[in-house]
């Protein structure tokens, strides 16, 4: 492909169909509230692992609900389950069992630990 | 008819012209009613007992021709040469469903499993939610906003009930179908009413229904007839593509075409949304620029059965009023 | 798929299209990518169809790929494209007949800019004159070559000599239409049959006996978008659109790509070769790939044109399965020998030349 | 007349005799085994040393009378201590019995277990027969205390219990052995006495009564075989039950006497406390997540009756409020907090250790697997920034919800004329208490390491937290060398030393302990008295160790919103009985749930006393302000 200085992009576009849905769902399957999330932020705004870098549970429950497990795998870890967003959750969202169970999750079906 | 039951209660004479054939309008389409999921037959039921007074003289499959105000009263000349005269006249002339085919991009009557949401209060009737070769669909789309919030088709305004209303059908195909998964795609929910949040709330928490937040740009079918729909997950910031076996689409409210003409013939005045204009917002909705005519429900605006009811009893006193007093 | 639904749409999208006197005006770019399309539509204009065509020779272009590549100011455009009209007038046309989509596209524009905002065509009159002396009139009628090649499908069907059917399976071939993206997108009220469902291309391949397939990737870009390609490092962009779409198209299985943009039939054509160079994949039935013609390409032939006086030698991705689907008579060893002693007409008229 | 020696139906009561003895003897030596050196010697110097003698009083005391659940719940306690200490009695004096009146001393168990069985004729004499009075009596304080279980089996409110545990098939069959053991010994001695005319009040009446009407001859043999195989069984079944509790609690009281903790490992002494628990059910009575929130399936009962049977524990073990009301009660005196905190760390990935007979006979060959090691996870914390001051401020993330309390400590602080720094003033960096409760210890250490080196470079001699949850683990697990307090102790020491001065409201005030800093870390005194010193403190049930938990807690990963609400709900309406003006607490997590449980006005004790200080104060303090400021700007250091 060198010979031509370019190669093909890749789109930025989430697949539905063809994503890899697991840790959604095994959250879903054990705290069912993480549906109720309505992506106000409150979480997002309160944090404070995201005070001192990128990191929004918003993002995170958005991307894990449609299987796109790359970003949260790695940023997961930069939480530090201080319980802020659960309190400010105006949906009751039980956001740290969520990342608990996302971490769960993605050490059960990824091949690696995160 | 609220209007007309009412009048007649109260001793006036009423004449209840419909261009169907019956009256009801589209309540008589409708499955199911939101929030409290009652069936609208029971509605129409009520609405019925209101008509039976012998007061009112009810002509069906009557249009109006040509309206012309003889001083204090109007005299109406209807489609089957009756003349009719008036001292007061209430306009009730309701709304139509944004025809969804105007929105090519969802084709609508091209792709067969691509269906309004009256389309599928019709299949509930039925007691059967099939695609268009009878099987049973598994993922079904649904999209708000269809010709609501729209200025590609000048539909600025919002329809306000087809949030609800999708809210509401997606729990019923749970229902029906619990095998079923569904995705409603909405640029906001505008869920304001009473109960109308806990629908929302109930439909996530206890039938898991999915809520993507992001309008359908376009719709189309692959090889084996699935619908693909493309849409921006604007939460996620990321375009999203997705087979869907049944798509629905939320049609909004449109002025109905007999307003239109009834503007036309009468010289009543539509706002720009191209809906009656009363004279006054707040405290004349039902007040036209013609004395002596009343407007009652969602001819001048989209309402819910509630407030097209309540809008109705409020058309009626104004009636009461202008008889009394006003009359000049 | 309900046809019907489309015949509605298609109903309420028909344009005037004029029917004689065109002042036509060729495309920078086809002329080198596929220079036998433009001589063919003039061939079948004048000797099939016996319509008088104009060309002018001093037509220029209509900065058309400089304004959508952000290097040419809209007004300097305007002042170029005014000149363009005044050169028609010169010449005693009125139906403006733009071989190139972007030129259509953006007379289009340039027109109903005008209609909403008057003083804007004034201050153009005012440019052209202070800079060439010249005045104008705009077009009485603007349509897309292959508008009127729509126009006239049935006329070209019945002087048909071949048809789009596999004359081995006597199935109709199954065809894409790539509709370019000024064609209609911009204004679907100018498009044959909308931006949705264009009919312009899929009414030609009906009436010539092929058989239209509708894909999910149909509205997408061919991924040529000016920017996108003409800057390098942009390439993977276009490149990426091309292949969503062969990805899109690939399972219905088509025998041939149409197109009526100069761009397109080219990144469709050239993208199929460098795709298998980057990644290996190929398209079409057992990797030979998916011709891909340009609606005159495929009008000459159906008329019964030699592919080569055609150009289809200049195309990357062999056309030759489609000939053959078609039972095109061709002698392949001609293909790369154009001045070989043949007695085409073509051949002389290039020789005349 | 010629005694018989030996009989058949002696064999089955042999068996499970030995097999048990065996058993506890292996079982004891794998599990001095598995301790740490230290603990070895600990163990030893405890068993030959001063711990001996502490232990066998409390073995008497406990493990035959449970004297602590006679405390607790009388009923419960006389149903545990008669068939304890009664089969004690009843085998210490069966074997004294044999030993006098035998044909030789130094008999074989047997002899004494079925002594009336070979000695029909004995207990005419006048000694004899008082003995054998005994015996009855002894035999009838047991039946008392059998006849109590059995009703509580079938409805556990008339022992004084809510709750009992539920039981799995192998401690039924058990159960009914242990049932079937007393009233089959008291038949079969009934029917020899019948026969044979002796007996006492019990047996005696009873057998000349059967004598009346029944061939009591015939029908004695099959009874003493029915109480021999009942005993067998009990035994056999004995270590796949929870009574395996009897023998382990002797071995549990002399290793806790001899000084070894549970630490934060599984080891044998966590694994000698899952034992140990005999199901008695005081923790299911204490437990808030019962009572209030109706979750009845993660009792520390059930936790480790999961644990002895190697189910998974994993969500059970991150159920809990980890207030530590069952741990405070339980009378065995299992640390129940510790071992649960063992579970959360051990993870859900402990798969080896799930298979029953690797259960029981725990494999050494492969231990818990190791977990890959992780990438850091908090490499995006910023430059450290700290300033030199005396005394460091970290309110905590919860504080930063209810800014009430980090601005009144700020003007206690003002009022102190102190050289203070707010290390998270503008948003820190968490504790790592939570991280540690998720039993994710690994990344609680990076947070510690970071705010640690802040205090440190700080050079501060004292550190005030208005947190309890990171109080407990700057305490715990910071070892920072520097002073740590809580605001509540802070403040009293400012009121003691006299540096603020405050005005007494004469408002009813309720203090409601946060688990964290009350049983969470032993403080109880500081923050009554504080609150006694500026308003009118009422008295509850719930003070000091008995305290409710708000149910807020941080430790329950799994608890909805709505069942945090029930218990926060039940607690406030305990606490608020007395209709208070203010319901006090003392951890900003606490403050919240409480607040959104009621409509008396809850606050921080910072909060009262920042109301509370006086008017000169205040103006002494605004100078010591500008002190500060000068101070902050020359001491500002990098």
């Amino acid at each position: 492909m060198e010979k031509f200085g370019f190669s093909i992009s890749k789109g930025r576009q989430i697949n539905y169909d063809s994503n890899d849905r697991r840790v959604a769902e095994f959250i879903i399957e054990n705290e069912p509230s993480f549906r109720l999330c309505i992506a106000c932020g409150c979480c997002s705004a309160s944090c404070t692992a995201g005070s001192f870098t990128r990191f929004s549970l918003r993002e995170l429950n958005i991307l894990i609900s449609r299987g796109e497990n790359d970003l949260p795998r790695n940023d997961l870890k930069k939480c530090m389950l201080c319980g802020k967003c659960t309190l400010v959750c105006p949906r009751g969202v039980n956001t740290r069992n969520v990342v608990f169970l996302a971490k769960q999750a993605f050490r059960k079906f990824d091949s690696y630990a995160i | 008819m609220e209007a007309a039951g009412r009048l007649a209660k109260s001793g006036f004479h009423v004449t209840l012209l419909e261009k169907e054939t019956s009256a009801g309008g589209h309540l008589n389409d409708w499955y199911k009613l939101f929030p409290d999921r009652r069936d609208s037959s029971e509605v129409k039921r009520y609405l019925d007992d209101l008509m039976s007074s012998e007061q009112i003289n009810f002509l069906t499959s009557t249009t109006i021709e040509k309206i012309e105000s003889k001083g204090s009263s109007y005299s109406l000349m209807t489609n089957n040469g009756e003349n009719l005269n008036a001292d007061s006249i209430i306009v009730a002339t309701g709304f139509d469903l944004f025809k969804s085919s105007r929105k090519e991009e969802y084709g609508y009557g091209i792709y067969d499993n691509v269906i309004t949401s009256a389309d599928l209060e019709g299949m509930f009737r039925k007691g059967k939610i099939v695609l268009h070769d009878n099987t049973t669909p598994k993922i079904i789309g649904i999209v708000h906003c269809v010709g609501s919030r729209d200025e590609k088709v000048g539909n600025l305004y919002c329809s306000k009930l087809c949030c609800v209303t999708a809210v509401k059908q997606a729990i019923e195909i749970r229902e029906h179908l619990p095998e079923s998964k569904v995705f409603c795609f909405y640029m906001d929910m505008r869920m304001g009413g009473a109960y109308y949040e806990e629908l929302y709330r109930e439909a996530q928490e206890k039938w898991g229904v999915n809520f993507i937040r992001g309008k359908v740009s376009e719709a189309s079918e692959n090889i084996d007839g699935k619908l693909i729909v493309k849409v921006e997950d604007t939460l996620a910031g990321r375009p999203l593509k997705m087979e869907i076996d049944l798509l629905i689409l939320m049609a909004g409210m449109e002025i109905s075409e007999g307003s239109k003409k009834l503007a036309e013939i009468s010289g009543l005045n539509t706002g720009e949304n191209r809906f009656f204009e009363a004279i006054d917002n707040h405290y004349g909705s039902n007040i036209s620029n013609l004395p002596g005519v009343f407007y009652a429900g969602t001819c001048t605006a989209p309402m819910n059965i509630t407030e097209t009811i309540s809008h109705a009893r409020a058309a009626v006193s104004e009636v009461q009023d202008y008889l009394k007093n006003g009359k000049s | 798929m309900n046809i019907e639904g489309k015949k509605v749409i298609w109903k309420d999208y028909q344009k005037e299209i004029a029917d004689d006197r065109f002042y036509y005006v060729r495309s920078c770019v086809r002329q080198n990518f596929f220079p036998g399309s433009e001589t063919a539509f003039l061939r079948i204009m004048r000797d099939v169809l016996g319509k008088d065509v104009y060309e002018h020779p001093c037509h220029t272009t209509c900065t058309g790929i400089g304004y959508h590549g952000d290097i040419v100011p809209v007004e300097t455009t305007m002042t170029v494209v005014a000149r363009q009209f005044s050169l028609m007038n010169e010449a005693g046309y009125e139906n403006l007949l733009p071989s190139c989509i972007t030129s259509f596209g953006l007379y289009t524009e340039i027109l109903d800019t005008w209609h909403h905002f008057p003083e804007v065509e004034e201050k153009i009159r005012k440019q052209l004159k202070k800079a060439t002396g010249r005045e104008f009139t705009v077009p009485k009628n603007l349509a897309h070559a292959s508008d009127v090649i729509y126009k006239f499908r049935k006329e070209i069907a019945a002087k048909a000599k071949y048809k789009l059917i596999n004359k081995n399976t006597g199935e109709p071939l199954r065809v894409v239409d790539h509709i370019g993206c000024h064609y209609a997108k911009m204004f679907p009220s100018k498009g044959v049959g909308g931006a949705e469902y264009p009919y312009v291309l899929a009414g030609m391949v009906e009436e010539w006996g092929g058989q239209v397939i509708d894909y999910p990737e149909r509205r997408h870009c061919c991924g040529f978008g000016f920017r996108q390609y003409l800057v390098q490092a942009n390439r993977g962009f276009s490149i990426a659109c091309s292949k969503e779409k062969f990805e899109s198209m690939q399972p219905f299985k088509p025998d041939m790509i149409i197109t009526n943009c100069p761009g397109c039939p080219m990144f469709l054509d050239r993208w199929q070769y460098v795709i298998n160079e980057i990644e290996g994949k190929r398209y079409g039935k057992n990797g030979e790939g998916i011709p891909v013609f340009t609606y005159e390409e495929v009008a000459g032939l159906v008329l019964g044109y030699d592919p080569w006086d055609l150009g289809l030698q200049m195309h990357q991705t062999d056309c030759e399965p489609v000939l053959e689907k078609m039972g095109i008579e061709y002698s392949p060893e001609d293909k790369f020998n154009l001045y070989a002693d043949k007695k085409s007409e073509l051949h002389n008229s290039f020789v005349k030349a | 007349m010629t005694v018989m020696q030996f009989d058949p139906f002696v064999i089955p009561f042999n068996i499970g005799l030995n097999f048990i003895l065996i058993y506890c003897i292996v079982r004891c030596i794998i599990w001095f085994r598995d301790l740490s050196r230290a603990d070895k010697l600990r163990l030893q110097r405890g068993f030959f040393g001063y711990a001996f003698g502490q232990s066998l009083k409390e073995i008497f005391l406990e493990s035959l009378i449970h004297r602590k659940i006679l405390k607790t719940n009388f009923r419960l306690g006389y149903m545990h201590m008669s068939l304890a200490f009664g089969w004690f009695l009843l085998i210490f004096f069966g074997t004294l019995e044999t030993d006098i009146f035998g044909t030789k001393h130094l008999n074989a168990p047997y002899k004494a277990i079925f002594f009336k069985f070979f000695n029909p004729t004995l207990g005419r004499t006048g000694f004899e027969h008082a003995y054998s009075f005994l015996m009855d009596l002894i035999l009838a304080f047991i039946l008392s205390g059998l006849l109590l279980a059995i009703i509580k089996r079938f409805s556990s409110r008339i022992v004084g219990m809510k709750k009992t545990t539920k039981l799995k098939l192998r401690d039924r069959i058990a159960l009914t052995s242990l049932w079937l053991i007393f009233p089959s010994r008291l038949l079969a001695e009934s029917f020899t006495s019948g026969t044979y005319g002796t007996g006492s009040f019990l047996t005696g009446t009873l057998g000349s009564w059967f004598a009346s009407f029944l061939p009591t001859h015939q029908l004695a043999y099959p009874f003493w075989c029915l109480y021999s195989l009942s005993l067998g069984t009990f035994f056999i079944l004995l270590p796949i039950t929870r009574y395996m509790h009897i023998p382990t609690e002797l071995f549990l009281i002399f290793m806790r006497n001899s000084g070894i903790r549970t630490g934060d490992k599984s080891g044998s002494y966590s694994e000698v406390q899952t034992f140990t628990c005999s199901s008695c059910g005081i923790c299911i009575d204490k437990c808030q997540l019962n009572f209030s929130a109706g979750i009845t399936n993660v009792q520390s009962a059930y936790f480790m009756k999961a644990i002895r049977s190697n189910d998974d524990v994993f969500n059970i073990a991150h159920n809990c409020l980890m207030c530590g009301r069952c741990d405070q009660a339980c009378p065995v005196g299992i640390e129940l907090m510790p071992i649960r905190m063992i579970q959360r760390r051990e993870g859900d990935d402990d798969k080896d250790m799930r298979s029953i007979w690797k259960g029981f006979l725990r494999n050494r060959q492969n231990p818990l697997p190791v977990k890959t090691p992780e990438l850091p996870s908090f490499g995006y914390l910023p430059e450290r920034k700290f300033r030199k001051a005396d005394v460091l401020y970290f309110a905590g993330c919860m504080t930063h919800l209810t800014p009430g309390i980090k601005n009144s400590m700020q003007k206690i602080f003002r009022a102190s004329g102190e050289n203070y720094y707010f290390i998270d003033e503008d948003g820190g960096v968490c504790c790592g208490r939570p991280l540690m409760l998720a039993g994710q210890d690994r990344e609680a250490r990076e947070l510690i390491n970071f705010n640690s080196e802040i205090i440190w470079k700080s050079g501060a001699h004292t550190l005030v937290t208005s947190c309890p949850i990171c109080y407990k683990i700057f305490n715990e697990s910071y070892h920072l060398g520097v002073e740590v307090l809580h605001h509540s102790q802070y403040i009293k020491r400012l009121i003691d030393e006299g540096t603020v001065r405050l005005k007494y409201s004469h408002m009813k005030v309720v203090y409601h302990n946060p688990c964290e800093l009350g049983r969470g870390s032993g403080i109880y005194d500081e923050p009554v008295s504080v609150l006694a010193h500026v308003a009118n403190l009422q008295k509850t049930e719930y003070d000091g160790k008995n305290s409710l938990c708000c149910g807020g807690s941080l430790a329950n990963l799994k608890l909805e919103s709505h069942e945090r609400a029930k218990i926060a709900k039940d607690t406030v309406s305990e606490l608020t009985k007395c209709k208070p003006d203010i319901l006090a607490t003392a951890c900003p997590l606490c403050k919240k749930t409480l607040a959104n449980a009621t409509d008396t006005k809850v606050s921080d004790i910072a909060e009262i006393v920042a109301g509370e200080i006086s008017e000169i104060q205040k103006k002494k303090s605004r100078i010591s302000i500008l002190n500060i400021k000068e101070l902050a700007d020359i001491s500002w250091s990098e």
